[in-house]
């Protein structure tokens, strides 16, 4: 098999173009049980959790002895009378689930709201720019993790400090994109808004803010990453409820299965929001479905 | 609002700003840009004027300061002396910066089609942010233009689902609806395969024989220019000033027939000569700057 | 691969290569020791993208032959399938129907004897000015490598470009990297050279200076050539004949000998002669160009996106 | 000729210190002028917050003792250590994925249904696997930047234009003229790219796992300030990790310009 990226990239194509109307969509369906990648990838996972399965609980292998295998996992995850306490069945799963979404979309509109605005300004105003993007620049090197005690300490209770982690990290991925975002809206598009007799606020309504939006929304997922991210170590930190201490807090009591079960949990959930997040932004910009040809 | 003006109105500028002659005069501009410490004189002691309704067409080598030309009556740059004026107003000069305004429509080179609004949309805009008229009319006098112009079919389309030839024509079709004073064309077919501007450029004539506004054209393509100008400039290369004016004394309303006549390889040979040698110097000069 | 004539060859050339410009007694010399020029008869080719309801015919039927040591030059609106042709004959796709030899061998995998010289520019970025040049007879591994410099260096400095040897691709203007591109296919001397577009993007005055460039280095080697184009003054300027393309299908709608004399010269463009064969041609294109446009709306949209992904996997397929 | 050499030096002397620069120092002259009396003065969340002058003269001392800068080179050498290890498996793995249709098809989902995980997620299982502290935060790190590089190698391979593909098979290239003088230089930018991104991540992943589980580091001299109550050498910490993030990610972007010179203009 010789080197062709071309060959790959046509699974790419199924993301966008949703406009199609109904025969493509079938087209596209009939192909995707057609493609070999669809068998190679469900051979990929049994052959991962195969391997794993074999390694924790049959051979049992130094080391490997220790951690959680499938089955496991798979039983407390499943039973009505979980030996851990963490099954579909039980409302205690459910609460720490509650608790982190809550967190995440407390700190990710927080960010959104503030960063947003904020990044268009700058890339609207040069002047209000030259002031605050240095300080942006100061503090953005900085682990958004070492900033934990400086939160516990700013901020009273349990709950702020781990919100404002969350905040702090997606505010910066949201405020930078937006502020590129403005910056790389064609000179032209200004120019032609001008000539067409625009005010300063059919400007920033109609050019800077639409311009913009596409690379907004890469913010908004970057930032629910990192906001996911941070809001795990801080709940393994300093947490009471949420994922990241269920994590945690079954190392600690050594309910090893639960481990997987958090992780895989935090992994679905973190894949849903950003996926959200995907949805409504391919729907607020039907215009970049087809570039140019 | 109803002279009856001899040429014909697209319809839904009846209610434009009453629109003038539309004569520039450009007279003694110089353009000297500082980046850096160094002095690039872009534009030296350029004059000509172009007549109301004239469709003139400035050709020079890519990068001799033509576009800064343009910039200057669009009101996108200042300039360092002379003065432009249209209608014998003084639009800009050594003291004074041009306001982008919508009596001087530019069509730009790339295109500026707004990608997020829809061909209508885009059309739209300038009657709608110009407060005069309601979304409802601006709306109405879309439509209408984009009828008369043979693009109704696509309005409900974003640019990028279009062709960049049709584009371009959109892009026209949302410069005349505010019923300018002048064009301003900045190399608009560029971009497009030779074909496809063959058919884009007679989409432009039509519109101009309906219209006749003025239009400054900006090309560094023989062929286009004297297909399409009435008046074709030759610009130097930088400093950028003029060393020949040909009128094109072809029939109007021309199509690409024109392009086989023999007038047209006459007057061919006139501006190739001229031209070619200042693309020759300019071709040199940039090969040596690159070194 | 390694025929004995294929290494002998361009030595031979290569020597007389620098006296400058040859005169027609050694010009005829070389051209009959010259394997590097090749006959191509294109048959009844057929191509089609996509199945069921987007199932779509790119070519049909389309048939000619590129003669020895001849420019022939294909012209049609864009879209109807001359950049597929190009990939066929050079062996990236496959053709559904119909065949192309070349002296009688059937056109296979993509080899050093049909060399392609892409549309805007495939000059590989990453290596300097004579790194690309010199990339293709280096990797061929039959020349020993001061011998390729020279004749490299030679080749660049005809172009003018001997200046430039060091430089990356991104440092050099647009004119020059289709320069710098027609060299690094040429020191090959493939039997076919196919070249898509090659002065797409310059613009108009560049191009015309391009146009006379090449016109001094096709002279010199004689390489039997495809050139696809949409300029209709770039064509006439440039053939020896002038396929005329329809719109999809794609297939050759007339073919036109252009009976000038060369070498061509740019007041040829405002002869008489010249008139003639532009007109007729415009009359041809200018139809077909209305039809390409009248066809530009959402159902060409939605075929364009289906073929784009099955014409990935062809490709892939076709190995 | 009216020196030459005064003008040139002015235009050097408005170019540092033009309004923008001028503008940004007010800008942290005011912001740090801010702190300081919030701190002071007890402000609404910064009540705890010790103010930059305190801050200060706790630098010196600390940049005065052996222990503090032990702390650089532990976290440093865990940093370098993951970090390496990542791009010694993900740069290969990942060509291999962009060059092989079956390994993508088979690994890319399961790369799709880890990665979505936060690293830090893995702690606790990475300490139950490895034997030594050292050791799982090392694979936490590992992980961190491995998947961003494999990401970022696949999605530059598979963008490398197929003109130049197609044009290197024209001009005769056997397959290792194909990788090394094709597709490695064409994935090159693509990999310092996902060095950089790496790396950020690596010192988040760092200063976190330090904190929850390290002995030394900076992560976790930050983290024992504040159980130990001196307040100040949080910031000094933050500031240090700050710093050390910086220089790190800066010398990924030397050796990427470095290595890459036709992405140079001029």
């Amino acid at each position: 098999m010789e080197y062709d990226p071309a060959s790959e990239s046509a699974p790419d194509i199924s993301g966008r173009g949703r406009s199609r109307g109904f025969s493509a969509l079938r087209y596209k369906f009939e192909n995707l049980f057609k493609s070999r990648d669809l068998y190679l990838g469900l051979f990929g996972i049994i052959a991962f959790v195969g391997t794993w399965h074999l390694l924790t609980g049959v051979l049992t292998l130094p080391r490997f002895e220790k951690l959680p295998n499938p089955v496991a996992v798979l039983t407390e995850f499943t039973s009505r009378h979980p030996v851990f306490g963490t099954s579909i069945y039980a409302p205690q799963y459910y609460l720490h689930i509650l608790w982190s979404v809550w967190r995440i979309i407390e700190a990710f509109f927080l960010a959104t709201l503030l960063g947003v605005p904020i990044g268009l300004f700058m890339g609207w105003k040069k002047v209000f720019k030259d002031y605050t993007f240095p300080i942006l620049e100061m503090l953005r090197p900085i682990p958004v993790l070492a900033w934990v005690p400086l939160a516990i300490l700013m901020w009273p209770g349990r709950e702020a400090p781990i919100i404002f982690l969350a905040f702090l990290a997606s505010f910066f991925a949201t405020i930078l994109n937006t502020l590129l975002g403005v910056e790389s809206i064609d000179e032209s598009y200004f120019r032609a808004a001008r000539c067409l007799g625009s005010r300063p606020r059919h400007i920033f309504f109609r050019v800077v803010i639409p311009g913009a939006l596409p690379f907004i929304f890469t913010g908004l997922q970057i930032g629910m990453g990192v906001a996911w991210f941070s809001l795990v170590a801080a709940e393994m930190l300093s947490g009471e409820y949420g994922l990241g201490y269920l994590v945690w807090d079954s190392y600690v009591l050594i309910q090893y299965p639960v481990i997987i079960i958090a992780m895989v949990t935090m992994g679905v959930t973190g894949f849903l929001f950003s996926l959200l997040i995907r949805m409504v932004g391919n729907a607020l910009m039907r215009w970049t479905v087809r570039e140019a040809t | 609002m109803t002279d009856k003006s001899s040429t014909k109105k697209f319809a839904g500028t009846n209610s434009a700003a009453p629109s003038g002659d539309g004569r520039i005069e450009i007279s003694n501009v110089t353009k000297i840009y500082d980046p850096g410490g160094v002095n690039v004189c872009a534009v030296s002691d350029c004059s000509f004027d172009i007549e109301a309704g004239e469709f003139c067409v400035v050709v020079g080598p890519s990068g001799c300061g033509k576009t800064t030309l343009l910039n200057a009556i669009a009101g996108f740059h200042s300039i360092s002396d002379g003065e432009i004026r249209l209608d014998g107003d003084v639009l800009c000069s050594a003291t004074k910066m041009a306001e982008p305004g919508a009596d001087r429509m530019v069509v730009f080179q790339n295109g500026a089609l707004f990608p997020w609004c829809t061909v209508l949309k885009n059309v739209m805009y300038g009657p709608s942010v110009q407060g005069r008229m309601t979304s409802h009319q601006a709306r109405a006098a879309a439509l209408d233009i984009l009828r008369e112009l043979g693009l109704s079919e696509i309005g409900d389309a974003y640019p990028n689902e279009i062709s960049s030839g049709m584009r371009r024509r959109v892009e026209i079709a949302r410069a005349l609806i505010n019923d300018p004073k002048a064009l301003l064309l900045d190399e608009p077919f560029r971009a497009l395969d030779a074909l496809t501007k063959g058919v884009a450029q007679e989409f432009l004539l039509q519109a101009y024989d309906r219209m006749k506004k003025t239009v400054f054209f900006i090309t560094h393509d023989l062929e286009e220019a004297l297909f399409l100008g009435t008046k074709v400039v030759i610009m130097t290369t930088r400093p950028c000033r003029v060393r020949k004016m040909i009128t094109v004394d072809l029939p109007r309303p021309r199509t690409y027939k024109v392009r086989s006549s023999k007038r047209y390889l006459e007057l061919k040979r006139e501006v190739f000569d001229a031209v070619h040698e200042e693309a020759l110097k300019a071709f040199k000069a940039g090969e040596r700057e690159l070194a | 691969m390694a025929d004995e004539g294929g290494i002998q060859e361009p030595r031979e050339t290569n020597r007389v290569w620098h006296k400058g410009l040859l005169n027609n007694q050694e010009k005829v010399a070389i051209e009959t020791a010259n394997e590097g020029s090749g006959k191509m008869i294109v048959d009844s080719l057929g191509k089609t993208y996509g199945s069921g309801p987007f199932r779509q015919y790119i070519l049909r039927d389309c048939s000619f032959v590129l003669e020895e040591q001849k420019l022939t030059i294909l012209i049609g609106p864009s879209g109807c399938g001359k950049s597929t042709l190009i990939n066929i004959l050079a062996g990236y796709e496959e053709a559904d129907s119909g065949t192309a030899t070349l002296d009688g061998a059937p056109v296979g995998e993509p080899n050093k004897d049909r060399l392609v010289v892409f549309q805007e520019t495939a000059l590989f970025p990453w290596m300097t000015t004579l790194g690309n040049v010199t990339y293709g007879p280096r990797v061929q591994r039959n020349r020993p490598k001061d011998e390729i410099e020279t004749e490299a260096l030679g080749l660049l400095e005809k172009v003018g470009l001997e200046e430039f040897r060091d430089k990356y691709p991104i440092q050099l203007s647009g004119g020059m990297q289709r320069r710098a591109e027609l060299v690094r296919a040429m020191i090959n001397n493939p039997r076919v050279m196919l070249l898509d577009e090659p002065f797409r993007g310059l613009d108009a005055m560049t191009r015309e200076l391009m146009q006379e460039h090449y016109v001094r280095l096709f002279e010199e080697r004689r390489q039997t050539t495809l050139f696809v184009t949409s300029e209709i003054d770039e064509a006439i300027f440039l053939a020896d004949t002038l396929l005329i393309m329809t719109n999809g299908p794609g297939r050759i709608k007339k073919s036109i000998p252009i009976d000038m004399p060369w070498p061509r010269t740019p007041d040829m463009l405002t002869s008489m002669e010249y008139l003639r064969y532009k007109e007729e041609a415009l009359d041809l294109l200018h139809e077909e160009a209305l039809k390409a446009f009248a066809a530009d709306n959402k159902i060409a949209a939605d075929f364009l996106e289906a073929y784009e992904a099955t014409k990935t996997e062809s490709v892939s397929a076709s190995r | 000729m009216k020196s030459p050499n005064s003008s040139s030096l002015k235009k050097l002397f408005n170019k540092i210190f033009s309004k923008a620069v001028l503008r940004g120092i007010v800008a942290i002259v005011f912001s740090i002028a801010f702190w300081e009396t919030a701190s002071r003065f007890a402000f609404p969340l910064f009540a705890f917050v010790p103010p930059p002058s305190i801050v200060l003269s706790v630098v010196g001392e600390s940049f005065g003792s052996l222990v503090f800068w032990e702390n650089w080179t532990s976290s440093f050498g865990r940093v370098i250590f993951g970090f390496v290890i990542a791009q010694i498996i993900g740069i290969p793995l990942g060509l291999l994925m962009a060059n092989n249709r079956n390994i993508h098809g088979m690994t890319f989902p399961i790369f799709e249904i880890l990665r979505p995980i936060p690293p830090l997620a893995w702690v606790p299982a990475s300490i139950i696997f490895w034997p030594t502290t050292e050791l799982s935060i090392a694979f936490v790190i590992f992980l961190g930047a491995f998947f961003t590089i494999v990401i970022n190698v696949l999605g530059g391979a598979k963008s490398i234009d197929a003109r130049y593909i197609r044009a290197a098979r024209s001009l005769g290239s056997n397959r290792s003229d194909m990788f090394f003088r094709i597709i490695l230089p064409a994935v090159l930018p693509s990999i310092f790219t996902g060095m950089a991104v790496g790396m950020g991540i690596t010192w988040e992943v760092v200063v976190a796992a330090e904190m929850i589980a390290g002995k030394s580091g900076l992560g976790y001299y930050t983290w024992e300030s504040y159980v130990g109550g001196n307040f100040p050498r949080i910031i000094v910490g933050m500031i240090s990790i700050g710093l050390a993030g910086y220089i790190s990610s800066s010398m990924i972007r030397l050796i990427g310009k470095r290595s890459t010179p036709w992405l140079r203009l001029f």
